[in-house]
């Protein structure tokens, strides 16, 4: 049993970086229907560029000058890609996140090399034994820094003046427009926000894994969660990440054996199509009536 | 300019719905399959047709088989390169294991990934947009696995399987002139069927779907029978595709070639050749297939002091430029740029 | 408009609600073959839900549905009343917009086009045929329609009235036994009203099509329809001929704040 | 039977042999295709209609008006009355109900064939005022269904009865068809004539034959022509084009859907033979210039670098002139980068002989066309003589000149300068006009009224209508039309009007080319709300003096009319308008009238005043009249 439960805690502590990636998709899903493939990409963005400027600099100038970066991404693609591509079919907005995501990958590790490269910023990874629970203190401080991150993104949205208009920006893009706000900047800063995520999902995955290319593809990991969760919902991103880690652990642990290993690819994958034949716009998301 | 399209009436419908109505379009194709059949085969290096030309035809017509269901019927795939496996592996399963023919063997190739794609587009009945987009990238994944993980599959080794020496009627398939042109003649075969799906009622139903699904439905277009269509025709296509450049250019069936990379691939050949053409299949292949071989070639050539990483990103970077320009400027493609400059030709000199 | 004669469509107390709120409260209608029917009422009156109703597009709670002498189950699929005879046009603009003309109005007679998958993909014998077969008939509402130059132009790039007119033609093209218009003359000038009135008199008189419709200008509606079903809040409120609707009081009061309002 | 005895019923009768199903003779744009008719379908379809029109009661010399678009049913009708021993008289499909009526009235139609619910309206709306009318048949059943009034037939119908009857009677259609003479009336058409009503016009069947069989024989004209049959069926061009020769020849005509889309249809089938006035070649050029204008500024260049190119070597051919090599090589590139698309997109490409005929034409018009390749011919040809009097020989071509006289006629030029002229074409009389005829009809020479002389080529050459040709008071000689159709040839001048007679200069109206000039204004932002407001816009007056500059230029040129140049004009503030009575039904200006409505306004041109005040009567299409007030600008133009 308490393997079981270490599993079950490993996938949580996982769960809540796949929160973290799901969550720079619905945000900007959220505000500009753009289905955001480029966001793992972006994540490798913010690892390359972190490792880039620790090379040359003290820790919080390179977070600095990393987040810098993002921004500068944020509003370029903001203004260069979608600001032409307004009021275009989803699909095509969504192609064009393809074709982001091909660009930032190539720019990032144009800039900063291919090869893969470890990022270490002081965060120690001692195994913390809790009860009979033997837990990463890494995986913790990362549960803990993400959830915090969760919980500011929910007061920014909630309480502040900036989070109440992109929230209106979301529901509604011309009562928006309509009182004032204007559309790309909200969508901007959006953006910036989730190359904030993307980059604190960025360090916990490089830290861990190295910044490499692989990096990007932890984008794929997010997108059953999204399903889960419902595109447009931030809680249900939250939840339904939670609900992936735990469950892909627990298959590959536990099913895994039986079925020649290497489950957790597409275990997420299998439990997001179960669930989207009975609700078929996720836990959270809205269901949309055809009108015709 | 070169239109002359004066005196050119029909009096029957047949004429009037002939596949090339237009006289010189008519001429152009057969230069086109003159060329095809008879110019390159014979002035063409082995190199070129080996790893140019039969490439080029086989991922047009997996790019193809997308077009019907992205370009066509509107749903969205990424998880194309899957069924394109699934083409390569159950032809070399059915030839090498169960000794049927050639032939039949790659488009038995072509129908189990039909399958296996109706399978997949289950989904599409219930779901839309992006939750269909993911649930197609579920396929890639599940397929993926199963290819590699399944000892059936493969017959032991993991994930691959060597193509034996191939015989078609009796004769050996050994030169790349004899394997162009068992790819051309199917390829072209294939387009020809596929044109005249698209011009038909299955592509009037599809495109209803693409373009407004709920009025398609009320005016009697079953969703449910020509979504599964399309998903099974447009599998299929992939499916005699991987089995083709399996069979032809891999020389062995493997899973690393047909990844989620190639799914983008084969999507971003249709958005820079052309959704809902079947020529945009066509100059999106030819634009992918060469694109890695000019950026080597004015790499090497022309920048010298290019930095390694750049040099090893330029394909990337163009490519999700190009994806991203063509969605902005010109959102039917390189297709549609042809179109334009064919109306201006038929117009000539007058500007409309 | 014989009354004797058995309803091509008859819906008895339909019901159906959204979240809580009901849209149709038993509501029951009959369609009679050969007349045009109007229905009107205010906004939110739940005329366009009523025809997505008959079409399948929506479930109702509870009610009966019968078409052309037998009963409809409630939940059906949209295309299967399709094949049954119902043809509909919509209330904003639904044309395929990236197909032309004659292939929007060609999509309109899919119900009646058979040939094979082998058959159309090699285009010879009946595929060929049947595209010819229905080409023809195509025509013939190209004709009625006088859309004759706009034939091989894109939906989409089409001025709005004349995108309602290709509407109409695609439902026209399956011949149905029961013609849905939504709201055929929302947002067109007088002379495109007139022209739109003239087809649907047209279509009623010289080819015979049952049609309901729904419509928001009152002289057309008086003008042409044999009858008229007055719903508001989801209830039917009236039913009769145009003099009779003229004079019921309770229509008077239901239109009446939206009259001084300007209408809609 | 001896061929000068034949009939077109009979020419007919052996087409549908020679040709049967193997040779469309009408096609017709319906239903998205060329709906094509064979000369058996032909045959088979007068048949019908001519032996239901007997079972309804129409007898030898009957007459029956036909109205509406070219349509092969109308075409049908025409030759089913012929084959009854009747007479077809076509009306014109825009006459208003005025006009028709008094046509109706006194041709004494008993039987009318209405193309649609449109004309048939009119014709329904005159029946009772007209009782001679018996029945009116229609061929378009669109609209028609409420209409129970008995006399009222479908086309269909009528041939239902035909088919009845036919069984009935089995020998009655070849009876009839034998009975025809060459001396009987083969159609009347109606002239609308710059002054007083209209005249009935009686062809005889051995003139519409002969002058149909001296056309085809100039021209070695073949069974494979292609033709447009587009113009005014009531106009005496289509007859002969559409009808007269496309039965002597055996070749095919084409009906457009409708009249928008005749641009389009003509491009598809690409006529082989082109028969228009002046006004349409004018259109032509016109939708060139404006499409061009619109073009990109390198293909602008390069069009009239070639328009260019090709005037030369067009002046250079018909001067029998060689062409140096280096203008040829640049033709030729002309010919593959201009002419050759241009002549597509027009639908001449495969265009082997063109006419223009009814007006003069501007020669540089004409000459526009030729340099392009276009085997552009003037001809010259009144109702009078079924339009068979003089033609352009290949390779003879004089833009100032309507060719040698048509083989078989004999043209003479009068002491007063009048052309006169006697040949096959020649008609029988006006009908129901003893008085008219006698006038027109001296000694079997046709008094034509216009002015004109032999050239020592031998070519005839037109200066005016007789009674508009005079001098000024400085005794120039002073030809209106010869200065309006230069004026016409700029695409931005619909219409214009000299005046002199009398005078001591010239002075003009000038009615801007809507279209050209809205097209115009537009590219400039130059704001405008009607064609008044647009004509009198100053950039508009601007534009236009540019054009009468270089009329003035060219009118230099000439020893005769240089003192002939314009001096003052202005635009009008409305477009002339048939229905006004200001132009005919075949766009001629009504001088007389024109003359007596805008007196004000001339008399001010010879002042030296700078705007007249305008209160003009517009009648609009539904008959009703207003009255509008308007400033016109009078301006003076320099001259060379």
């Amino acid at each position: 049993m308490n393997f079981f439960f270490e599993v079950l805690i490993t996938g949580l502590l996982v769960g809540i970086m796949y929160s973290l990636v799901a969550l720079g998709f619905a945000l900007i899903y959220k505000a500009s229907d753009v289905f955001n493939f480029a966001q793992g990409d972006m994540s490798l963005l913010a690892g390359l560029a972190l490792v880039g400027f620790l090379t040359i600099m003290p820790l919080w100038l390179a977070l600095v000058c990393t987040i810098a970066v993002m921004t500068l991404l944020a509003y370029a693609t903001v203004f260069i890609i979608f600001r032409p591509l307004v009021a275009r079919p989803p699909l095509i907005l969504f192609m064009a996140a393809i074709g982001l995501a091909f660009l930032v990958q190539g720019i990032g590790q144009s800039i900063w090399g291919t090869d893969a490269k470890g990022l270490n910023i002081g965060i120690p990874d001692n195994p913390i034994i809790l009860g009979e629970l033997f837990l990463s203190s890494f995986d913790l401080i990362f549960g803990v820094v993400a959830a915090a991150l969760v919980g500011g993104l929910v007061l920014f949205f909630q309480k502040t003046r900036t989070g109440r208009a992109l929230r209106a920006v979301a529901d509604d893009h011309e009562a928006a427009l309509s009182v004032g706000i204007p559309l790309l900047n909200a969508w901007a800063v959006t953006w910036v926000i989730a190359g904030i995520v993307a980059t604190v999902a960025g360090i916990a995955w490089g830290s861990r894994l190295g910044v490499q290319f692989s990096l990007s593809l932890i984008a794929l990991k997010a997108l059953p969660v999204l399903i889960l969760g419902g595109i447009d919902s931030i809680p249900g991103a939250i939840l339904a990440g939670l609900v992936v880690g735990a469950g892909e652990n627990l298959a590959e642990v536990f099913i895994g054996p039986y079925v020649g290993g290497g489950i957790q690819t597409f275990f997420p994958y299998l439990m997001a199509l179960l669930f989207l034949w009975f609700r078929p716009y996720g836990m959270f998301g809205k269901e949309i009536i055809d009108r015709v | 300019m070169l239109y002359r399209e004066c005196g050119n009436f029909k009096d029957n419908y047949a004429k009037d719905m002939a596949i090339f109505p237009i006289p010189l379009d008519r001429w152009g194709l057969g230069i086109m399959l003159v060329f095809a059949f008879l110019v390159i085969p014979f002035t063409a290096s082995d190199y070129w047709l080996s790893s140019i030309m039969i490439p080029f035809y086989c991922f047009s017509l997996a790019a193809l088989g997308l077009n019907f269901l992205t370009g066509y019927a509107g749903q969205v795939s990424l998880g194309h390169a899957a069924f394109m496996a699934v083409g390569a592996y159950s032809s070399l399963i059915l030839y090498g294991r169960y000794g049927i023919p050639l032939v039949p063997s790659i488009l038995g190739g072509g129908i189990v990934s039909a399958i296996v794609g109706s399978i997949f587009g289950i989904p599409s009945l219930r779901i839309k947009g992006f939750y269909l987009a993911v649930s197609t990238l579920a396929a890639q994944f599940i397929i993926e696995w199963v290819l590699t993980h399944w000892k059936w599959v493969s017959g032991g080794v993991f994930g691959t399987i060597d193509v034996p020496n191939l015989y078609i009627f009796g004769a050996l398939l050994d030169t790349p002139l004899k394997k162009y042109y068992l790819v051309l003649c199917i390829v072209a075969l294939m387009i020809t069927f596929g044109k005249n799906l698209v011009r038909g009622q299955l592509g009037r139903n599809w495109m209803a779907i693409r373009d407004m699904d709920v009025a398609a439905e009320i005016i009697g277009v079953s969703l449910f029978r020509y979504k599964l269509i399309a998903f099974a025709v447009s599998s299929f296509y992939a499916g005699v595709a991987g089995a083709l450049i399996t069979i032809t250019y891999y020389g062995a069936a493997n899973i690393e070639e047909f990844n989620l990379f190639l799914s983008f691939h084969l999507l971003g050949m249709i958005i820079i050749g052309g959704m809902g053409t079947i020529l945009g299949s066509f100059l999106g292949a030819g634009f992918m297939v060469l694109l890695p071989i000019f950026i080597n070639q004015s790499m090497l050539t022309f920048m010298e002091r290019v930095p390694s990483n750049l040099r090893a990103n330029s394909e990337a970077i163009v490519f999700g430029g190009l994806i991203v320009f063509f969605l902005i400027v010109e959102p039917y493609g390189m297709a549609r740029l042809w179109h334009t400059i064919k109306e201006k030709m038929r117009l000539w000199p007058f500007p409309y | 408009m014989s009354q004797k004669t058995e309803p091509i469509l008859q819906m008895e107390a339909i019901e159906i609600s959204f979240g809580g709120l009901k849209a149709l409260d038993k509501v029951s209608l009959q369609v009679y073959p050969g007349e045009i029917m109007a229905i009107i009422g205010p906004n939110g009156a739940g005329k366009t839900t009523l025809l997505n109703v008959i079409n399948g597009v929506y479930t109702p709670d509870n009610g009966r549905i019968f078409f052309d002498g037998k009963e409809r189950p409630l939940k059906i699929k949209p295309h299967h009343v399709a094949a049954m005879g119902i043809s509909r046009t919509f209330q904003n603009l639904a044309l395929f917009k990236g197909m032309d003309t004659w292939s929007n109005i060609m999509v309109g007679r899919t119900k009646k086009m058979h040939a094979g998958f082998f058959s159309q993909g090699i285009y010879w014998g009946m595929s060929q045929k049947e595209e010819i077969e229905h080409r023809e008939a195509v025509e013939g509402i190209i004709d009625f329609l006088e859309i004759e130059n706009i034939r091989k132009q894109p939906a989409g790039m089409l001025p709005y009235g004349l995108q309602k007119r290709v509407e109409l033609g695609r439902a026209l093209a399956s011949e149905p036994k029961l013609l849905l218009l939504d709201e055929p003359m929302a947002g067109m000038n007088l002379e495109e009203k007139e022209d739109i009135a003239r087809f649907i008199l047209d279509a009623n008189e010289e080819i015979g099509y049952t049609i309901a419709l729904i419509e928001h200008d009152m002289g057309v509606v008086m003008d042409i329809c044999d009858r008229i079903v007055v719903l508001d809040f989801g209830n039917k409120i009236a039913e009769g001929t145009p003099d009779e609707i003229k004079s019921n009081p309770k229509v008077i009061k239901a239109y009446l704040g939206e009259a001084e309002g300007g209408g809609e | 039977m001896n061929e000068s005895d034949k009939t077109f019923p009979h020419i007919l009768l052996d087409n549908a042999q020679k040709y049967g199903d193997r040779r469309p003779a009408i096609r017709e744009k319906g239903y998205g295709i060329w709906q094509s008719f064979t000369w058996q379908d032909y045959l088979d379809q007068v048949k019908d209609l001519a032996l239901g029109l007997a079972s309804l009661g129409f007898q030898r010399g009957d007459k029956m008006a036909i109205i509406g678009d070219n349509r092969p049913h109308l075409y049908w009708g025409m030759a089913a009355s012929q084959c009854l021993g009747g007479v077809p008289v076509p009306l014109y499909q825009d006459a208003i109900e005025k006009e028709l009526y008094y046509i109706l009235d006194h041709s004494e139609a008993k039987f009318a064939l209405a193309e649609d619910q449109e004309q048939s309206d009119k014709l329904l709306a005159l029946k009772k005022e007209i009782p001679r009318l018996e029945y009116i048949i229609y061929n378009d059943p669109k609209g028609m269904r409420n209409y129970d009034e008995p006399f009222l037939l479908r086309y269909s119908h009528v041939q239902e009865l035909g088919r009845k009857f036919g069984k009935e009677n089995p020998d009655y259609f070849m009876n009839e068809i034998n009975k025809g003479r060459p001396d009987d009336v083969a159609i009347i058409c109606y002239t609308s004539g710059t002054t007083g009503n209209p005249k009935g016009v009686m062809l005889l069947q051995e003139a519409v034959i002969e002058a149909a069989k001296g056309f085809t024989g100039f021209d070695g004209l073949t069974e494979d022509e292609e033709i447009m049959a587009y113009l005014p069926m009531a106009w005496i061009g289509d007859h002969a084009f559409c009808y007269a020769q496309a039965l002597v020849t055996g070749y095919t005509i084409n009906c457009p859907e409708k009249t928008s889309t005749v641009v389009h249809d003509t491009r598809e089938i690409g006529p082989t033979y082109v028969f228009a006035p002046p006004r349409i070649w004018e259109n032509w050029l016109t939708q060139v210039m404006i499409k061009m204008e619109d073009a990109a500024w390198i293909k602008r260049k390069m069009f009239h670098f070639f328009m260019n190119v090709a005037g030369k070597v067009e002046k250079l051919r018909m001067g029998h002139a060689s062409v140096p090599v280096g203008l040829n090589v640049l033709y030729q590139l002309g010919r593959f980068l201009v002419y050759g698309p241009l002549l597509d997109n027009l639908g001449m490409r495969r265009v082997r002989v063109a006419y223009t005929a009814g007006e003069a034409i501007g020669p540089e018009l004409f000459e526009f066309f030729r340099s392009l390749g276009v085997n552009l011919k003037q001809l010259y040809g009144m109702t009078e003589s079924m339009a068979y009097i003089s033609l352009q020989k290949d390779g003879d071509i004089d833009p100032e000149t309507v060719g040698t006289p048509a083989p078989g006629v004999d043209i003479k030029i009068t002491d007063r300068g009048e052309v006169t002229y006697k040949g096959p074409g020649n008609f029988a009389g006006y009908y129901k006009n003893p008085e008219a005829t006698k006038e027109t009809l001296i000694d079997g020479y046709i008094q034509s009224g216009d002015a004109g002389y032999i050239t020592e080529r031998g070519h005839l050459k037109i200066i005016d209508r007789a009674k508009d040709v005079s001098k000024l008071t400085n005794g120039t000689l002073f030809a209106p039309k010869y200065i309006e159709n230069k004026l016409k040839f700029s695409p931005f001048i619909k219409e214009a009007v000299a005046h002199g007679m009398n005078m001591d200069y010239v002075a003009a109206f000038i009615d801007i080319d809507y279209g050209a000039v809205g097209n115009w204004a537009e590219r400039r932002h130059i704001a405008y709300t009607s064609y008044t407001d647009l004509a009198q816009k100053p950039e508009v007056y601007d534009l236009i003096n540019n054009e009468i500059l270089r009329v003035n230029k060219s009118l230099s040129q000439d020893n005769q009319l240089k003192e002939a140049q314009i001096k003052r004009f202005l635009l009008l503030h409305k477009e002339l308008d048939p229905d006004d009575g200001e132009i005919t039904r075949t766009r001629k200006v009504r001088r007389g009238f024109v003359a007596e409505k805008y007196g004000a306004l001339i008399d001010a041109l010879y002042t030296s005043q700078e705007s007249v005040e305008v209160d003009a009567t517009v009648t609009y299409e539904d008959g009703r009249t207003a009255t509008m007030k308007a400033n016109l600008k009078i301006e003076n133009a320099e001259n060379f």
